[in-house]
């Protein structure tokens, strides 16, 4: 049985003027100890997933309708004391930015403690020397004085060393990171990366690691998910996606890097940008600025099926698939 | 934070410097001393004579230096109206000011924090809404109005609470008589203390509520809620410590506003403080009593900001006086 | 390769900024083990810098926050003033002029900033935004002139004339940074500073901007200091690269020499840790610690902190630049001392 | 040469702004219907000269023997004084519409003196910065703390006891829009202060620097427009207030005289009655100083709902 279950998880904006559908029908599964990476970019919908996922949407945003089993219960259901006891204790969350997520007038020591006795019946100092032990395992120096420090007396690479202690307090099932490398330097990026990676293998941690950068994906991921306007438009194993895209928008994705192209030359480029929730448009929501896009494309939504190695929502992937095949063959003669 | 503390203490002689300069100035220009002391059916010659010794044709410096001399010793003047000095003349009625600020003070604090949080937390529910309809009629109504309607009401129409004066005070220590201690001194200060309250209160309903509303929206909020931890918590540890932070700032700055309206309040009351005694010297050009409230008003005020300033410093960690060289 | 160059366009000699933390004679007053001592902080955003450029290049500047890279954008761009140093412009030199004197180089020197969203006027149509600066600084056009001129910089860029009575908001981020762009291009300059112009955009979106730019090289001539974080973007976009530590060059080389080989320790641990498509291991030379903060330096090399390779020397003692035999240019006691050994 | 530039992008900046402030506004009743109130007191009390049924200010329409006359709905009262008369014989209808028409100016006048004060030391500390700025903020945090009330209760009862009663009351109305206008300075200053930093700061402002403009241009033509919304939003609070502190200040007997009453001085004098029951002197104009503050009140919330300027705090 797999740890995560999401059917049809429908996620919609109550705003002023009308009501916008900010997740579409997302399905998909996590097994335990899987890595899974949803990339996409911003206004794709991935941070409203991952939120979602947690129950924690704030308004105007709501789950519309969907279910999402975890552990075989279904979160949307939960009333909001066992969302409380699941949150942070079988299903923990990394935050995007380390400088704002910790709250600035509480010290770290405080800030762990009472996550560990918000889910345990600790004392105080059981919980302190708990979380001593933690931060020494996401390799934090002199870890007795950070608990009395403030967040602002610590570096964003420090901190964000120190949410994921915090996440990993509880011995959580699920770690939801929200492009946790993100706010920082490349160098720290690196060594996050390269923590999270341990411990999630060390400690049999599942984890959906949300990002828009490919390159992270690639490294910590077992699994990729892409999505796009609120829709997951390809998923399948990240080194399929990564080698072998099939939808448009990910090949898209991946050729306007500018490693796969020659210093100086053009990038090859996606036209035009992501439609804005509420103007979606008709039919595949990628047609506008797909260069295969035909009557179908515009008219229906694309189901999800399997090709090649991976799962695409593309009506015209057979097609792509053979110009593919003809631009190699003529590439060759 | 060495420089945070020095600046502080700076400013506020600074500014006590400033209002000794003003007083002064004002002791200069109002009202004739020889006057008072000595009526006007005297010649010309006592009068030079009596001012060489009254030191009035001294330098400027040297008359504003004798000023502040004294003023350090509490020597503010004698009043003209109650021939006794100015000071002692404030200080007996220091008491009766300072209990009605405490009783208002306590009202806003004790209304304004629950109210302001219930209604930030619950921004849709309809007491918020009906809370917050009063407090925007709140801030409207000026505090006499508030005063006036309320003897209106409850003294005049229903006659169930006293509509001036202190009533029966108890004797405590030194010039201080308190009103807490008798029914009939509750009696007589409910009123008052309400309607010093009501427009500052409303006030501070309004600041917490918007200061609580944008700290709910913060990342860390939301973190605390992924962490699993109790909403009461969420509200009253992460979200209240943020709030209060720039509250405390406004509320220093209220103190000000707050003293003035004693004046308002001891009017319509006839409560016998500062206040009312201020006014009734302004009547009577009764200068020293005059310049004595100012410098006592001005010393207050330094004061209380002074201390808000550093209880600030304390509550903020960014500020962290409480490590101080650090 | 760099021995026959003519003048460079740009030339930054010795440059130095620093920002003082403490302002007036009393916050430089410190309570220490219960004596009063005075000192002053002040952040040493950028430390004896010296870069140029020759006419058409793109010189990339790439570092991590806090190394002083938009610092150096800003000085080039006069909206800082050299706290020492010396930047010259085709052969005159620039960081010490007037406004009025500054004017007329206003039309050469131009740049495009990092947030689309805050670099536009919000109350300002594109048409006023664009048509403000051909104005000033041709008195002399008359309205079909700008009109022309306004049409032809939007055409340039790929925004639609037909939307000139738009506003800013009503445009996407990558809209906006073309319209940006095109705002720099109405002076019809021949330097642009572009301090991070696509870290704000998208993936997709990013591709378009970066081929605009190089577009408006190729058909204008332009000469570009291009200020970025993103190795990935420099290997494509620059033509010389300088790596920016803590205010200080540590390695200019050719964009190919520099990526080929590297020389200086971080330049190496920078590379080794931009996260790669196609291999799915993390497999970068991990750092000591972090970047320190550019208060008060110690003396010696900035980087010995963090540095693998770090001895006593390279704590006391500043390295200064060496030419190497590719012709790069590496700040580095173990490069100079031969002592880099291959590390994983 | 800018003036070309200046026409069409106001209107059109105008045009843009208003409607998406209309479209709000013709959505919030609680805004349509204060603008109403707002704009009927107003325009009843600007023409008070044409459509009161007495001169106030005329002795000879005055008789003391009908002073203390209930409104007309309450026994024992005359029809001819809608709303009964004063203590003096006043109609009081007619004196609420003259004194109504004293507190707006008052307000206007002394709002208009601190916004002009308030803007110019805000523009040049923000933009100009450093000594002078923190010298300026430092004397606005001062004067705040001591508050206007408390400043102009000062300066008017010294100016008071200084001149005499008549001298103050003839010129009442100019001290206390001196006094109400430089007093509140700070708060104008700051707000402009905090936005002019927070703009200041955006790469739009270095973009217009690199491209040459000089400073006068900058602060003209960029920031001052983008810096509009905050102070919109506090005048309108700032009216109210003002209006609140003259009524004070009059009740105090500091401000307006009995003869030349404003809503203030009104309830005050008729304080002296409520005991022996002629409430009317002071309820009723009450409730009209209650209901004008109100709506101005109601008024700036909606705006700062739409506009939601950043405001100065702490």
């Amino acid at each position: 049985m797999s740890l995560l279950s999401v059917r049809d998880l429908t996620v919609k904006f109550a705003m002023r003027e009308q009501t916008v559908t900010a997740l579409n029908g997302i399905s998909f599964d996590l097994a335990k100890g899987e890595r899974l990476g949803i990339v996409g970019e911003s206004g794709a919908g991935k941070s409203i997933t991952g939120f979602a996922l947690m129950n924690l949407l704030s308004r105007p945003g709501y789950i519309d309708s969907g279910e999402i089993l975890f552990e075989g219960d279904d979160v949307v259901q939960m009333k909001p004391r066992a969302l409380q006891d699941m949150r942070g204790n079988r299903m923990a969350m990394i935050f995007q930015d380390p400088m704002v997520t910790l709250n600035p007038v509480l010290t770290i020591g405080e800030q762990m403690v009472e996550t560990l006795r918000a889910h345990r019946q600790l004392s105080r100092e059981e919980a302190r020397q708990i979380a001593i032990l933690k931060l020494r395992e996401v390799y934090i120096p002199s870890p007795e004085e950070r608990l009395e420090q403030y967040p602002h007396e610590l570096s964003g690479g420090m901190r964000q060393r120190i949410i994921i202690a915090i996440a990993l307090l509880l011995d959580p099932q699920l770690i939801i990171a929200d492009e946790p490398t993100t706010a920082l330097d490349v160098t720290i990026q690196a060594d996050i990366m390269e923590l999270m990676l341990e411990l999630c293998q060390s400690n049999q941690v599942s984890l959906i690691l949300i990002t828009h950068d490919l390159g992270v994906v690639s490294q910590m991921t077992e699994r990729t998910m892409v999505m796009y306007a609120g829709r997951i438009i390809e998923t399948g194993s990240t080194r399929a996606i990564i080698n072998d895209p099939q939808h448009p928008y990910t090949q898209g994705l991946i050729n306007a890097l500018p490693q796969q192209t020659k210093p100086g030359q053009r990038l090859k480029q996606i036209q035009g940008t992501m439609p804005a929730l509420g103007r979606i448009p008709a039919g595949c929501p990628f047609n506008p600025r797909c260069e295969y896009a035909t009557a179908t494309c515009r008219s229906q939504i694309p189901p999800m099926s399997q090709f090649a190695q991976v799962q695409v929502a593309c009506h015209e992937v057979q097609r792509l698939q053979f110009e593919a095949e003809a631009n190699r063959k003529e590439e060759l003669a | 934070m060495f420089a945070y503390l020095v600046k502080r203490a700076i400013q506020a002689v600074a500014v006590m410097f400033a209002i000794s300069l003003i007083a002064f100035a004002i002791q200069g220009n109002l009202g004739d001393p020889l006057r008072e002391l000595v009526g006007q059916s005297v010649s010309e010659e006592v009068r030079q004579q009596l001012r060489d010794e009254l030191g009035l044709n001294d330098p400027f410096l040297t008359q504003y230096l004798r000023f502040v001399g004294n003023a350090l010793q509490g020597d503010l003047g004698t009043s003209y109206f109650f021939k006794e000095p100015a000071l002692e003349v404030i200080l007996k009625k220091l008491p009766a000011t300072l209990e009605l600020v405490l009783g208002a003070t306590v009202i806003i604090i004790g209304f304004s924090v629950p109210l302001g949080v219930y209604t930030a937390i619950r921004p849709d529910a309809v007491l918020s809404r009906v809370i917050m309809a009063l407090s925007i009629l709140g801030i409207s109504v000026p505090v006499f109005l508030t005063a006036i309607m309320m003897i209106f009401v409850f003294s005049v129409e229903w006659g169930w609470l006293p509509s001036f004066g202190r009533g029966d005070v108890v004797h405590v220590w030194g010039y201080w008589e308190t009103n807490f201690l008798s029914l009939d001194g509750w009696e007589h200060i409910l009123l008052p203390s309400v309607a010093l309250a009501s427009i500052m209160l409303p006030l501070f309903v309004r600041l917490i509520r918007a200061e609580m509303m944008e700290v709910l929206q913060s990342e860390y909020v939301r973190y605390a809620k992924a962490k699993g931890i109790a909403p009461w918590r969420i509200y009253f540890i992460h979200a209240l410590k943020n709030t209060l932070l720039p509250v405390i700032t406004v509320g220093g700055v209220q103190i000000g506003t707050m003293v003035a309206y004693t004046i308002l309040t001891e009017t319509v009351f006839q409560w016998p403080g500062m206040g009312f005694m201020f006014l009734e010297a302004v009547n009577r050009v009764d200068t020293p009593l005059i310049v004595a409230y100012l410098i006592v008003v001005g010393f207050i005020f330094v004061v209380t900001n002074t201390i808000v300033d550093l209880i600030y410093g304390l509550v903020n960690p960014t500020v962290n006086i409480a490590r101080m060289g650090a | 390769m760099s021995t026959a160059l003519p003048r460079p366009l740009l030339d930054i000699r010795n440059l130095e900024k620093r920002f003082d933390l403490d302002h007036g004679l009393l916050e430089t007053v410190k309570l220490r083990g219960g004596k009063l001592t005075r000192e002053m902080r002040s952040v040493h955003a950028v430390n004896n810098v010296s870069l140029s450029a020759q006419k058409g290049e793109a010189l990339c500047v790439v570092g991590e926050s806090g190394c002083g890279k938009s610092t150096v954008a800003r000085l080039v761009a006069g909206l800082l003033e050299p706290t020492h140093g010396e930047i010259h412009y085709d052969g005159s030199r620039i960081d010490n002029l007037s406004r009025g004197a500054m004017a007329p180089l206003r039309k050469k020197i131009q740049m495009i900033f990092q947030n689309p969203y805050a670099s536009l006027n919000p109350r300002m149509t594109i048409q006023q935004t664009l048509e403000e600066p051909v104005r000033f600084h041709n008195p002399g056009y008359s309205k079909g002139e700008m009109q022309d001129r306004v049409v032809e910089v939007m055409r340039s860029v790929g925004v639609d004339p037909a939307w000139s009575k738009r506003y800013p908001h009503e445009f996407s981020g990558g809209q906006r940074q073309r319209i940006a762009i095109a705002r720099a291009l109405t002076v019809d300059p021949e330097f642009i500073i572009a301090d991070e112009p696509i870290s704000a955009l998208d993936v997709s979106i990013q591709a378009q901007v970066l081929n605009l730019m190089l577009e408006a090289k190729e058909s204008r001539g332009l000469t570009y200091l291009f200020i970025t974080h993103d190795l990935s973007v420099v290997e494509h976009f620059g033509t010389r690269v300088a790596v920016l530590y803590l205010g200080s060059v540590c390695e200019v080389a050719e964009t190919r020499t520099l990526f080929e080989n590297p020389k200086h320790p971080y330049t190496r641990a920078l590379l080794s840790a931009v996260p790669q498509l196609k291999d799915d291991r993390p497999n970068h030379i991990r750092l000591k610690g972090e970047i320190p903060t550019p208060i008060n330096l110690p003396p010696g090399c900035p980087f010995q902190s963090r540095c693998p390779m770090a001895n006593a020397r390279c704590s006391e003692e500043k390295p200064m630049a060496q030419k190497q035999p590719d012709g790069s240019l590496v700040s580095c006691h173990a490069v100079e001392e031969d002592r880099i050994t291959e590390i994983a | 040469m800018s003036s070309y530039i200046e026409t069409p992008n106001q209107s059109r900046l105008n045009r843009i702004w208003q409607s998406h402030m209309a479209y709000s506004f013709r959505r919030n009743p609680v805004a349509v219907v204060s603008m109403a109130v707002f704009l009927f007191i107003a325009v009843t009390s600007f023409l008070a000269p044409l459509i009161a049924p007495y001169n106030p200010y005329d002795p000879a329409q005055i008789d003391i023997m009908n002073s203390e006359y209930p409104p007309a709905w309450a026994e024992g009262a005359l029809p001819e004084f809608l709303l009964g008369t004063d203590d003096q014989g006043r109609d009081l209808l007619s004196t609420i519409l003259y004194g109504t028409r004293l507190s707006i100016i008052i307000g206007l006048c002394a709002v208009g003196l601190q916004a002009f004060l308030g803007i110019s030391i805000g523009l040049l500390a923000g933009y100009i910065g450093g000594r002078l700025d923190s010298l300026l903020m430092r004397l606005a945090d001062i004067q705040l703390s001591f508050s206007t009330l408390m400043v102009a209760i000062i300066f008017l009862a010294v100016t008071q006891a200084l001149f005499g009663s008549e001298t103050f009351n003839r010129y009442a109305i100019f001290f206390l829009v001196a006094v109400i206008g430089v007093a509140e300075w700070p708060q104008y200053a700051r707000t402009v202060r905090a936005t002019v930093l927070a703009e200041k700061k955006k790469e739009y402002v270095d973009s217009a620097r690199v491209l040459g403009f000089g400073p006068m241009r900058i602060m003209v033509r960029h920031i001052l427009p983008n810096s509009l919304s905050p102070i919109f939003v506090i005048s309108t609070v700032q009216v109210a207030n003002a209006i609140i502190s003259e009524a004070s200040l009059s009740f105090l007997g500091l401000g307006m005289p009995p003869s030349q009453p404003s809503l203030g001085s009104l309830i005050s004098s008729g304080f002296d009655y409520i005991f022996s029951g002629s409430w009317w002197i002071t309820v009723i104009p009450g409730i009209v100083l209650v209901v004008l503050v109100l709506v101005i009140n109601l008024l700036g919330d909606w705006m700062r709902d739409v506009l939601n300027p950043k405001l100065y705090k702490g």
